[in-house]
């Protein structure tokens, strides 16, 4: 990785020198060694640059405000294969400006989770440092390694494509990893084929744990509104907490199908749900039912339709073996 | 000063929950949470903080405060008068025992916050000691003592033991109803845990946390920085650094129509969000940036300007785990001391 | 039905049945099994909707909190949209939200989209019957109710 | 707040027989924002309206609720009386209490509770109501006529003759459709061209009418008074200014193979031809699929030989753009094919035809020169079965549902002239019903069978077969006689089921007029609007409707003509003001709502927004009212909330919503 | 047979065919393009006509049901989807099916059974012999 970080950092220099780009977003060195944050570098000041194991996050929808402003020259966003994805969508959404950015596509062999490595039982880490697959945690009570396989963010478990849009251009990517093997269906069958009263208690218990910190929906690119209903009080719908099960519900419900259609699978919102909901599983029902009812087309399934379209009652015909 | 082995906790947490509702943290699906103890209850030892602090238990995400009943023209006006029943906190950490005293501040102040004082009357708070800190802690850099933690009970599980004090006339009251079921024990027998866990958090790596700019410079030059344009821009506008918080206590007021009444009820806000402060002629602080300094200048210089020099955090370490992107309060002191 | 529990003449459940029609052909039903005398259950209340692709998911799960124990939606069969196309939306729309609340465990029967031209009368009044029949069965919608509501 | 008034109606005892309207109206005025409340007799009455009137004025009301029958019915009788009492005809919400409460409950308590209820949610509607106004957009003063039948000029003359520019887009050569065909019309039975051709010369002499043939429609964008519609006009490789309709190209062209479509096929014609004498425009046209010049480059004769030098090769297809103000779809019908009827042989047996081949075998200028002959052979026939519904009224999907109409009376028409020319020729009708409503119709098909000595079979027949020796075996039942019966025949005539033009389809989808499944085009109304679409500024004339003989088909084509006048007499239009509107402060400019609009009313604009908090230049939704009919759709693909719909808004359902499942009786 | 009977066993000719006779339109093409015509005492549209008027036991006892040749034309031809041949059928079963001289019990099948019997045929007779 290290290597990596160090090529990208060669050859936005070369952008920066030829005029094509005034700054960078990418990722900045934390304090811990697995914190590395979303940052801005401008002027050429690559102090702290990393790309490691845990630049996980997403940098695309930071590019709605980036890339705002006309006068600000062109911005370089690094985009591993998912995030492209993203990024796509919020160019057809026209929520970019696509021509002050200049989007550049980085290698990712898949991303760690800290939270499971701690979860692990290693507490106070203080370091990291990273030779090929293995970790090297330095912590408060001693030295650990572990292997960065074992401990990838889920997202990047279900790694269902390398393939990069919307990119101005590809830097080496052919060092991207493969792609998972994992079936990212999987569990949202298994819970489809649990017993409704068993789906309801297992959302239930998923769902009470919500704080309505938002972190999902600011994080989704989907999730690129203006000004998101729930917050807007003219909508009937506004909310700042959940008052009860009804609101923790509603607020899901409504996120999911705001984004259905349009949600491109990147895992973020699971990502940084502070109280570890699966909220992907939710995004993720509404991608396979689509593919399952309308197949793969181009539009988002719910700006078009076919006269042949399944009738809503399939949506009964299909439960009709689990009760 | 009372002892019990470890393996009887669940002795120790059926003689309270005897005499008081009780609240234990535990491990539920995969997250850490308070959950009123029940035979089923298993103590998570092992976490360090529940992923929401305990906070909750005083300012509650969601307070119901009145209900407005209307017919025709009238309005008639019911207040909330709930009746809260006595309970106690078990596994407060020394962090968010301190966070209470801060929140006193705010609340307690004439005028006092009557569903506040009110749960803070009723709530015995049992303080656990942190045999094992972890990385993201830097209470020690407010002073806070994990050794020793305050509270109306202190706890210490160490040495296949868990150590039990009371510290104040609740926590006085609360031991002579259960300390049957103790042993004896030394007040001496538990220092050597004490000097370990001090010897601990000398490897904090942010324990010495660096607040002097904070302290010296004059609010105006810290809130005019230019570090502020640099370091806010991976900030997403979440609100879960507050919610999780300990300290934080923003709300607002919000009405819901219920088909009978209209419920007014307060509820957690986050001085993170754009709507935040809005007013009639719109919104003063109008970027993430001026969002993103207001919630550090708070914390950091305008609470304990009003406050005989209080911070408004205690280096739980909360918002260090949880920021999606990895901002924290840590990060933004770290960059002015290096200014 | 329920003396063995004891309770004596228990209030009858009466279910709260939000019907969403649309102006052209589904409220036009309805008014004509109105003039047909054609009777449906009295649970049944209707909102007018100039289009049943103006029938926002959120207005679902509006009745729902506010203690509605069933919604129906009623429009133009598909191709015969006042609109052209409106309906054709619906149903996309709705088929995945039904099936968002089934996935989330909550009663399927409880959500319906029928089509009902303003020629089927009988249709509509045999429909309202059939699905207050439906809720009645069910019960109170528990899952998705707001306690505040009640 | 709002000053609300409610009214609520007995109907008579229509309501006030199930529901305690005192009852209602005392409950409702509990309600917030009501500040009076009243029941009455007949509140669409002149006196119930001006009770509302004056309420109005007494107490200062700014919205009202009419508790009454459904607001299909009286919506715009009320809102003119609020309208007239100064406030505003949108600050009115009807409680359907009749058609969905008092006609279908029989129990007066469960009746007077729901009809509260549906006041309540009218109610917490109006406290939400604004005032909209209509929007206003010009009216172009041309029209356009797509069909040039019969149906289609007696509309563009209709219309012409009020002065107002007309086009007619016709896609064959000439105009006059399929009454050109025909030989003899029912009841009169005059000459068909007779009649049919002086109107074709008026339509392409009148001054306000300009034809397209050989055109058609390629796209329709726009709304009433303002349609932007491009018309394709296909290449006929004869310049229409040059030619002087000499003819002498045609008797030149030595390609023969040509079916000529308007003798159905029966006869030839050359590559380049007129389709038939009296053809307006007297233009030839080529046919590129047979002329030897297209397929082999060599030839050129028609060239050569014109007198005008009008023939011209590389003429292209021509595109024109025009505007109108109001459309007339008259497209017509067809027949169906017959190949899934094997049981009539019309594939098999040359002397199997179709009653329009029929007209042709028997019109003057038909391929037999009006001498009636079988195809196969030119004799004469002795014995003529004639079968009707062949393919109405049928179910099984080959043919199609409905009665066609028009065939009993034409059959009746070509049994009759059959034994008036050819006295000796024996003549059977099969028939399953004789439907012959309309002024001396009747008449007509008694004449036939009194008169003329047609013989009608009540039965159907099932096949048939060719005996080997020339003659057709027609095998039916005789369900009066209760026998089977096998008639030796020279020559069958089959009624074909009628048809909407195949072009109808895509029309409808370009004009966003609905359609019924057998492709004729809706009716705005039934009985009330039957030669209006529901699409505004489109008029329905002729077949294209439904199955209709000339004298209706004349009928709406000039009904048709009186509304489009109607329209274009008019300086402006008024609009729906019950339509979406795009909150700038809110819209993120995602493209979501255009992508569901089927009327294409948004676009987008670079705007400033300040909402008190960012103020930027940004890509934001407009909805062009004039083009927006208010479905919808748009509200709920917009993720933010930002589309609302007036008259409709979020904020007005949810209260709905909100009243209906209040808890009540506290 | 009375005249309930009668139009009980109309119903169940009904039910056994699956013929809704109120589709049909009296057109009578199924009887002009019936190959066996001349042969039958009644007639396809007939059969439609009388069943649905509750008069079954004239068709029962007539040969006509033995001169249908169950071709299927009518079904065929109907423009109404109306099916006579099945409601021929129907009758035809209905005449035979009850003539219990032959009905076999299942007390006596194994009486009869031997490896040579095709199992199919045993469950033609029963289903032909035991309505």
């Amino acid at each position: 990785m290290q290597m990596i970080a160090e090529k990208i950092k060669e050859k936005i220099k070369e952008l920066t020198e030829n005029g094509k780009i005034s700054r960078v977003m990418g990722w900045k060195k934390g304090l811990y060694g697995y914190d590395s944050e979303p940052f801005v570098f401008e002027n050429g000041d690559l102090r702290d640059f990393t790309y490691d194991a845990f630049s996980g996050a997403n940098l695309c929808k930071y590019m709605i405000a980036q890339s705002k402003n006309d006068g600000d020259g062109k911005i370089l966003v690094l985009l591993k294969p998912c995030d492209t994805w993203g990024f796509e969508l919020l160019d057809k959404e026209h929520r970019i400006k696509r021509e002050n950015i200049y989007a550049l596509g980085i290698p990712c062999g898949g991303m760690v989770d800290i939270e499971k490595i701690k979860k692990s039982g290693v507490k106070g880490i203080t370091e990291i440092s990273e030779k090929e697959d293995t970790l090297i945690l330095k912590t408060m009570y001693g030295e650990k390694e572990v292997n960065k396989k074992d401990y990838l963010l889920d997202k990047c478990l279900v790694c269902s494509s390398k393939e990069y849009k919307d990119c101005d251009e590809l830097f080496m990517t052919d060092l991207c990893g493969d792609t998972a093997e994992y079936d990212r269906f999987e569990e949202v069958e298994k819970l489809e084929k649990l017993s409704s009263s068993e789906k309801f208690e297992f959302w239930r218990s998923q769902l009470e744990k919500c704080i309505r910190c938002n972190a999902c929906r600011n994080v989704c690119p989907a999730c690129s509104c203006v000004k998101c209903v729930f917050d807007n009080d003219n909508s009937g719908v506004a909310a700042k907490a959940n008052a009860n099960d009804f609101e923790e519900n509603l607020f899901h419900i409504i996120r999911a199908f705001h984004v259905c259609g349009r949600c491109v699978d990147c895992g973020e919102c699971s990502r940084v749900c502070p109280q570890n909901i699966p909220l992907h599983l939710l995004n993720r029902k509404y991608i396979k039912d689509i593919k399952e009812l309308y197949g793969d087309e181009d539009e988002a399934a719910l700006l078009t339709f076919t006269t042949e379209d399944k009738e809503p009652s399939v949506v009964y015909e299909r439960g009709k073996n689990n009760v | 000063m009372y002892k019990l082995p470890f393996e009887e906790i669940n002795k120790l947490f059926e003689a309270v929950s005897l005499n008081t509702a009780l609240y234990v943290p535990v491990k539920k699906n995969d997250t850490v949470v308070y959950e009123k103890y029940s035979e089923n209850t298993i103590y998570a030892y092992d976490e360090l903080n529940t992923v929401k602090s305990a906070k909750d238990f005083f300012f509650p995400q969601v307070q119901d405060i009145a209900q407005f009943k209307l017919r025709g023209k009238s309005i008639e006006i019911i207040n909330n008068e709930e009746d809260y029943e006595s309970f106690a906190v078990f596994g407060v950490r020394a962090c968010d025992a301190k966070s209470f005293e801060i929140l006193d501040k705010v609340f307690l102040a004439e005028p006092a916050d009557p569903y506040y004082k009110e749960r803070r009357e009723k709530g015995v708070i049992i303080t656990a000691a942190c045999e094992k800190p972890d990385e993201v802690c830097f209470c020690t850099a407010f002073g806070i003592k994990p050794w020793e933690p305050s509270g109306d009970v202190s706890v210490w599980i160490s040495g296949g033991y868990i150590y039990w004090q009371a510290n104040t006339q609740k926590g006085l009251e609360l031991t002579g109803k259960i300390k049957d079921i103790f042993n004896a024990c030394e007040e001496n027998e538990i220092e050597y845990f004490k000097a370990q866990i001090k010897n601990i958090c000398g490897k904090l790596p942010f324990g010495n946390l660096d607040l002097k700019y904070f302290k010296e410079t004059d609010e105006k030059d810290i809130f005019s920085s230019s570090v502020w344009d640099e370091i806010y821009k991976g900030c997403l506008g979440c609100g879960t650094c507050t919610f999780v918080c300990p300290t934080c206590q923003c709300y607002d007021i919000r009405d819901f129509d219920n088909g009978k009444t209209v419920e007014r009820f307060r509820c957690w806000d986050s001085c993170m969000y754009s709507d935040f402060t809005k007013m009639a002629h719109g919104n003063p602080r109008k970027t993430q940036k001026e969002r993103f300094r207001q919630r550090f200048m708070h914390k950091l210089k305008y609470f304990p300007m009003n406050n005989e020099g209080i911070y408004s955090c205690v280096g739980c370490g909360r918002c260090v785990r949880s920021c999606p992107q990895k901002l924290n309060i840590v990060k933004v002191a770290e960059a002015f001391s290096h200014d | 039905m329920q003396t063995d529990r004891g309770v004596t003449a228990e209030k009858e459940f009466q279910p709260k049945i939000i019907a969403f029609c649309c102006n052209w052909c589904s409220y036009a039903g309805a008014d004509l099994a109105g003039s047909g005398r054609l009777s449906y259950s009295a649970d049944v209340k209707i909102i007018r909707v100039p289009c049943s692709c103006r029938i926002n998911p959120m207005f679902i799960l509006r009745a729902f909190q506010k203690g509605a124990d069933g919604v129906i939606l009623a429009g133009c069969h598909p191709g015969d949209c006042h609109y052209s196309t409106g309906n054709y939306f619906t149903r996309r729309r709705m088929t995945l939200l039904f099936s968002m609340l089934d996935y989330m465990g909550i009663e399927k029967e409880r959500t319906r989209v029928e089509w009902i031209s303003a020629a089927e009368g009988a249709k509509f009044s045999a429909t309202m019957n059939e699905f207050a029949g439906e809720i009645k069965k069910l019960g109170r919608s528990k899952r998705l109710g707001d306690l505040r509501c009640r | 707040m709002q000053r609300i008034g409610v009214f609520v109606c007995w109907c008579g005892s229509n309501i006030a027989a199930t529901v305690d309207v005192k009852k209602v109206a005392e409950e409702l005025k509990s309600e917030p924002g009501v500040v009076y409340s009243a029941d009455y007799q007949y509140m669409c009455s002149e006196n119930g309206q001006n009770l509302i009137k004056s309420a109005i004025k007494d107490y200062s009301l700014t919205g009202i609720v009419v508790c009454s029958c459904s607001p299909r019915m009286h919506e715009a009788t009320f809102r003119k009386t609020a309208s007239e009492a100064g406030i505003n005809p949108y600050m009115v919400e009807i409680a359907n209490i009749r058609e969905q409460c008092s006609w279908i409950h029989k129990d007066m308590a469960t009746a007077t509770q729901k009809a509260i209820i549906l006041g309540r949610a009218a109610v917490a509607k109006v406290n939400l109501n604004t005032p909209l106004t209509e929007g206003e957009s010009p009216v172009v003063k041309r029209a356009l006529v797509i069909g040039g039948g019969i149906a289609g000029i007696q509309t563009a003359l209709d219309i012409a003759d009020a002065g107002y520019k007309v086009d007619i887009v016709e896609k064959k050569p000439t105009i006059g459709g399929k009454m050109a065909q025909l030989d003899k019309t029912f009841p009169t039975l005059d000459c068909a061209a007779c009649i049919l051709t002086p109107k074709m010369v008026e339509a392409a002499q009148h001054e306000n009418i300009t034809l397209y043939t050989y055109s058609e429609v390629e796209e329709v964008k726009g709304y009433v008074g303002n349609f932007d519609v491009k018309i394709r006009k296909k290449a006929r490789y004869v310049n229409e200014n040059l030619c002087t309709g000499c003819g002498e190209c045609t008797s030149k062209c030595p390609s023969r193979k040509g079916l000529n479509e308007f003798n159905m096929g029966l006869d030839g014609r050359g590559a380049i031809y007129i389709p038939f004498a009296q053809a307006i425009p007297n233009v030839p046209v080529i046919d590129t699929a047979q002329c030897i010049k297209f397929k082999t480059g060599k030839c050129g004769l028609c060239q050569m030989n014109c007198p005008s030098k009008a023939v011209d090769f590389s003429q292209k297809d021509e595109f024109i753009d025009e505007k109108y103000g109001a459309i007339v779809v008259a497209t017509g019908f067809d027949i169906i094919t017959l190949e899934n009827y094997e049981e009539y042989g019309y594939s098999m047996y040359k002397d199997v035809v179709t009653s329009l081949e029929f007209e042709r075998l028997m019109n003057a200028a038909g391929p037999s020169k009006g001498h009636l002959e079988r195809p196969s052979d030119h004799k004469q026939p002795k014995t003529i079965v004639f079968v009707q519904c062949v393919g109405s009224r049928d179910t099984t999907g080959c043919g199609k549902e409905y009665c066609s109409k028009i065939c009993c009376m034409y059959t009746a028409k070509h049994a009759m002239l059959t034994r008036e020319k050819y006295p000796d020729t024996e003549v059977y009708v099969f028939y399953i019903d004789v439907r012959t409503p309309g002024k001396n119709f009747d008449e007509f098909y008694r004449r036939a069978v009194e008169q003329y000595g047609v013989h009608y079979i009540k039965g159907m027949v099932g096949k048939v077969y060719d005996d080997g020796q020339g003659h057709l075996m027609v095998r039916g039942s005789d369900l009066l006689a209760n026998e089977q019966l096998t008639i030796k025949a020279d020559m069958v005539v089959l009624a074909a089921a009628t048809k909407a033009d195949e072009s109808a389809r895509k029309l409808g989808t370009m004009l966003t007029a609905s359609m019924d499944t057998n492709d004729f085009f809706t009716e705005a109304h039934p009985k009330l609007r039957p030669v209006e679409s529901p699409t505004a500024g489109v008029f329905l004339s002729g077949f294209c409707q439904g199955p209709k003989d000339i004298p209706e088909t004349v009928a709406q084509a000039g009904a048709a003509a009186a509304k489009v006048i109607g329209l274009l007499a008019k300086n402006k239009l008024k609009s729906n003001p019950c339509v979406a509107r795009a909150d700038s402060l809110i819209c993120s400019g995602c493209s979501n709502c255009e992508k569901v609009c089927p009327f294409g009313a948004i676009t987008y604009a670079e705007t400033d927004v300040n909402d008190g908090t960012v103020r930027e230049k940004r890509r934001v939704a407009v909805v062009n009212e004039a083009v927006c009919k208010g479905c919808g759709a748009c509200t709920v693909a917009c993720p933010s909330g930002a589309m609302d719909l007036k008259g409709f808004t979020n904020k007005q359902i949810f209260a709905e919503v909100d009243a209906i499942c209040r808890q009540t009786g506290e | 047979m009375t005249e309930n009977e009668e139009k009980k066993l109309c119903a169940e000719a009904l039910i056994i065919s699956g013929v809704k006779p109120e589709k049909c339109m009296k057109c009578g093409k199924c009887s002009g393009a019936c190959p066996s015509y001349d042969e039958m005492e009644y007639h396809p549209h007939q059969f439609v006509d009388m069943v649905s008027k509750g008069q079954i036991k004239k068709l029962m006892e007539s040969a006509s049901i033995y001169k249908c040749l169950s071709c299927f034309v009518c079904v065929e031809r109907c423009p109404r989807n109306v099916m006579p041949a099945n409601i021929i059928e129907a009758v035809r079963a209905l005449q035979e099916r009850p003539q219990g001289t032959d009905r076999l019990t299942p007390d006596e099948v194994k009486n009869i059974l031997d490896d040579d019997t095709p199992q199919q045929l045993l469950m033609a007779a029963f289903r032909k012999y035991s309505r």
